[in-house]
């Protein structure tokens, strides 16, 4: 039996929804720890003040912004390639919620900017890219609903979420070649000279795992959501046949 | 082996359910199959299918690539070109070059010069018609051919017919009216997919 | 393929197409901006080669819908897919046909207009090579986009929502050789990366608006 | 409750709106969720009769 | 007519059409402008007014052509004619519906979007307030395009080339008072004016477009 | 005094030339009139002067005001929205409401609810005509009302005349088929306009 079977839409049904729950708990529970953590137990930073602690909103919500475009490239492929239609249909589901960790971030990002910066907006690159990335996801959306066929939206969009995808990079580097920036470098890779300190980096990871449990539990519970509409619509389809 | 079209078993579908199931004709060299079927029966995405613009949810077409000119209710006259310069476009597209029978078999001599947007509904009808002439194409599978036609000019499409299939070729006609063709004719109305059939791959995991 | 190529250039120009207008609509545009932004010349020659770019941009996405709709709407390209023509040559004549009469005719408006913006004396040659070497990338990235959305009822304005996004990095190294150009700094960099963008949207693109069409027509 | 000393304001709209945007997804997920589920039961309901 | 309005509406919001779309090409152009011009702030704080103002009028104006087009195309337009409701309403409630889904979400996105340009504070009480008073006015004169346009196979581009002078006036008077406004001057003339071209569009335009329209079925 | 609509001596145009011109007739409540003449012959041409839509060369169309309900051959239908969507747009726009009765006599009633776009073209034409019901005029002025309709369909039609017409209605009807309905017929044939007589009031100026 290979991994596909667990594609089949029933046995994806039947397998997810004892996880829901799961989820929705650890996802709870990490969420509270390490927000109750970052929010009320850590100390000021010397620099930014009490605006450190929007980092544990800001930075779990732009990274969930990416890995939802990623999760969305890799379902198109697996669509187009093995035409799964669970697959089409979870890459449909991520997309409200990547859209959502967009603008979170896009938002707390410029909360964030107008007592660092003294701006609410400036064209940084990587503020920039993440404005690209909120285009893409409206149209990648827009697309889906425009189209009445499911197999024709799946077909479409998945063409549409690769070529995106490459170009999304290509912009990635057009932006960093256009405007050097003010935003922080990567603090959470190990090798880099500024770390974020201890103090904030491990209730940091606590709420990272947070929102990636909330992601899950949002997408399987809108992956299965869809694949219920998309029998409803059989089923209405085939009434009207009489 | 068997003819020029083979239709084995199909079933065709339409906003994801079934519309006709279990289709299956074999269409030989001079040979011309007439669909019969009320208004809503499936036979304009029989058509579709047949000319591969949209995959079968069952079953086989077996034909031979590039054999089949389709023709259906949108006949992609341009409005601003002449009637010359439309029939010469589709032939250069064909590889063909002459469009003289094509104008002459649908009497279209006098209006040649016209720009299409000039014409009436039976007369851009005809230069729709004539394309198929110009495709050189061995299978016809038309949709409606002979909609806004006046008798005289349903007289002219059947003699292009006939001579289209004298010359070996085949046709595949949905329409309503009699054409005064000798043919065979399908009524489709006994392939009804019945609604519980009607499931594609994914429902039927699903269930 | 020719055959094709010249009746598309023959519809533009016979229906008062893409020819004159997507020009005419270049020249409003790059004349609206003084009524915007002010008359003071400083300022706008700051920004001309930005708003050279944009106003070139902007037309051009508005013919895009015109590549493949009003062949989808007539049946035309029903037909065009029984056809002896591989889709992907059916993709790219068409680019080739929007760029011909859309973004050849805005490289060559651009200079002139660039006057309107006192667009300083460097820059009109960097201006228009960065047109030359950009506007095929962006009738291709077109059709590609118009190839997506030809299906659905006046995709118009949704095509252009799918395409902006996929126009920056060619806007910003298409702006960025204008305007270094129009300052006399070094240009190598960009323009080598605005060439590759256009080469690789060429080679690449059709096969994917193909399948989009074929998808589409479905 | 922490002192959030000057940047109050900040901190808090960036938890609020936060909150509000991420509860406003979930519950919209879980409402469609429920919508669909019960049209569904009741369709196959319908074809189980029918 | 309510009729007419309900469906209208409807039908913006059913084919995915005006509402978010308008919306959404506003957005891309503002988002655009600084890839053309650069990231200096100072720069674009100056211009902004001048780009939402001229954002706003592309985003109108693109989704002009829907007002009449696909009702000529499928011929309810022909069937409207005849039917007991005078031209001039007819007019009247589309370039209604024409606003209300396309030149009311863009005033009230104007001010977010200001955000990414920089606008001086003051400026956007003044700009919401020429956008309300000035963008009726564009969905009116419009409409009046698109009526003189309606039987032209795609006249979408001609359209856009007829309409863009008829609208400097009230451009320039509206990016006026929202330049002004965020500079902190006085702004009650340009005001005035606005809301003059805007009630004048509004009384008058009607029965030129109805006129235009009859004559376009003939 | 006469009919519901008169015509007398009319003279129409296409594209600034004569198309027909003497054409007069008289309908009376309870009658309708079929024209007939090859494609061409300039049908379209006269049911669009005599509904209004565009001005006589010559003669006169005498009708009451508000009297004509007209159905082209572009039906005006929306693809977005659903059967009784579109009915009830009409129902609104004449001023009627019921849209029952048209919806039964083109034997939609199962369709009501689906978008027009997921309809046949023998289903989309027969709610372009039910649209024709909720008009509730009295002079029906139609353009190849039967085109991709089956049999069947065609039947349905020509009951709907005849209750129009039994109802005190009249029907103007340029059809290439065979309908059925007890009527007076006209060839507009022998109304062609000689092609040196074709002048508008410019070129008689001009000359
Ligand atoms: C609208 C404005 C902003 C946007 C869209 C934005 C976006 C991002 C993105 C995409 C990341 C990368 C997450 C990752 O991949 O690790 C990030 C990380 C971060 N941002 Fe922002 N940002 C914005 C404003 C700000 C501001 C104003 C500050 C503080 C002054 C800030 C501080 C940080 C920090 C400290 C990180 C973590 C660095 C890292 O892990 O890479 N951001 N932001
Ligand atoms: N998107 C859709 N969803 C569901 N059903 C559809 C859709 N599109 C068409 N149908 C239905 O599919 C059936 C087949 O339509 P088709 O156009 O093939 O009929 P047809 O035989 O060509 O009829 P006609 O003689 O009227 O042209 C019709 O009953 C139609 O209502
Ligand atoms: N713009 C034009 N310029 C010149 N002649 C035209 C123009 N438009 C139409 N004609 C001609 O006018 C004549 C009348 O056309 P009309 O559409 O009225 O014919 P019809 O009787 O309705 O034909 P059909 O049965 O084919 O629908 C036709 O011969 C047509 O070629
Ligand atoms: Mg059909
Ligand atoms: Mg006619």
């Amino acid at each position: 039996m290979s991994i596909w079977e667990y594609a089949n839409p029933l046995k994806f049904m039947g397998w997810t929804a004892p996880l829901v729950p799961v989820l929705w708990v650890l996802s709870g529970i990490a969420l509270t720890v390490g927000l109750i953590w970052g929010f009320f137990l850590t100390p000021d930073d010397y620099r930014m003040g009490a605006t450190v602690k929007i980092i544990y909103i800001h930075v779990p919500s732009a990274m969930m912004a990416i890995n939802a475009w990623v999760m969305m490239l890799v379902t198109s492929l697996i669509w187009l390639i093995r035409r799964h239609h669970v697959s089409a249909l979870a890459a449909k589901a991520a997309a409200p919620v990547g859209m959502i960790m967009t603008v979170v971030a896009l938002i707390s990002g410029a909360i964030w900017g107008q007592p660092m910066w003294g701006t609410w907006w400036a064209w940084d690159p990587r503020l920039t890219s993440f404005l690209i990335l909120f285009l893409f996801y409206l149209g990648y959306m827009a697309m889906w609903a425009a189209i009445d066929d499911p197999d024709t939206a799946a077909d479409l969009t998945s063409v549409l979420c690769l070529v995106g995808s490459v170009f999304a990079v290509l912009s990635r580097y057009a932006v960093n070649f256009w405007n050097q920036g003010l935003h922080q470098g990567a603090s959470l890779s190990l090798d880099s000279e500024e770390n974020v300190h201890d103090v904030f980096w491990l209730p940091l990871l606590v709420v990272l795992a947070g929102f990636v449990l909330l992601f899950l539990a949002l997408v399987l519970v809108r992956t299965r959501t869809e694949i219920r509409a998309r029998r409803l619509h059989a089923i209405a389809l085939r009434e009207r046949m009489g | 082996m068997g003819g020029l079209l083979e239709v084995k078993d199909l079933t065709v579908q339409r906003g994801g359910i079934a519309v006709l199931s279990g289709v299956g004709f074999t269409l030989d060299a001079g040979a011309a199959l007439i669909l019969r079927g009320a208004n809503g029966s499936g036979k304009t995405t029989l058509l579709r299918t047949v000319a591969g613009l949209q995959p079968p949810m069952a079953g086989t077409v077996r034909v031979a690539p590039d054999a089949i000119a389709y023709a259906a209710h949108a006949d992609g006259v341009k409005a601003v070109l002449t009637v010359a310069e439309n029939l010469r476009f589709w032939a250069g597209v064909y590889g063909s070059v002459a469009i003289e029978d094509a104008l002459a078999a649908f009497d279209l001599g006098g209006l040649a010069e016209r720009p299409a947007q000039a014409l009436s509904a039976g007369q851009k009808r005809r230069l729709g018609l004539a394309r198929l002439i110009v495709t050189g194409r061995p299978v016809w599978v038309l949709d409606e051919p002979t909609v806004s036609l006046d008798r005289a000019a349903v007289g002219l499409f059947a003699s292009a017919v006939q001579a289209h299939l004298a010359a070996g070729g085949a046709a595949l006609i949905a329409t309503h009216i009699d054409l005064g063709i000798d043919a065979a004719e399908l009524d489709v109305t006994p392939c009804r997919a019945i609604a519980t059939t009607a499931q594609g791959v994914f429902d039927e995991a699903f269930r | 393929m020719i055959r094709l190529l010249i009746r598309d250039l023959a519809l533009a120009v016979r229906a008062g197409g893409g020819f004159g207008l997507g020009l005419a609509f270049f020249l409003i545009v790059i004349v609206l901006v003084p009524f915007g932004v002010g008359p003071e010349t400083v300022l706008l020659a700051r920004i001309a080669p930005g708003i050279l770019w944009i106003g070139a941009l902007l037309a051009c996405l508005l013919s895009l819908d015109r590549i493949f709709q009003l062949d989808f709407e007539d049946g035309s390209l029903d037909l065009l897919a029984t056809a002896p023509i591989p889709m992907e040559g059916v993709v790219a004549v068409k680019a080739l046909a929007h760029w011909l009469t859309t973004g050849l005719p805005l490289v060559m408006a651009a200079p002139f207009l660039g006057v309107m913006l006192n667009l300083p004396g460097p820059g009109y040659a960097w201006l228009v090579l960065s047109l030359v070497l950009g506007t095929p990338a962006l009738s291709m990235i077109g059709a590609f986009g118009a190839a997506l959305t030809v299906g659905l009822k006046r995709g118009g304005l949704l095509l252009s929502l799918l395409v902006l996004p996929l126009y920056v990095p060619t806007l910003i190294y298409g702006t960025e050789v204008a305007r270094r150009g129009a300052e006399g700094l070094a240009v190598a960099t960009p323009l080598a990366l605005l060439a590759g963008i256009t080469l690789a949207a060429v080679a690449l693109l059709p096969f994917a608006a193909a399948a989009a069409l074929r998808v589409n027509l479905r | 409750m922490p002192d959030l000393g000057k940047y109050a304001a900040e901190v808090l709209s960036a938890y609020g709106l936060t909150l509000v945007l991420v509860a406003g997804l979930i519950l919209a997920t879980w409402a469609r969720s429920r919508r669909v589920r019960r049209a569904l039961e009741r369709a196959e309901a319908r074809r189980a009769d029918g």
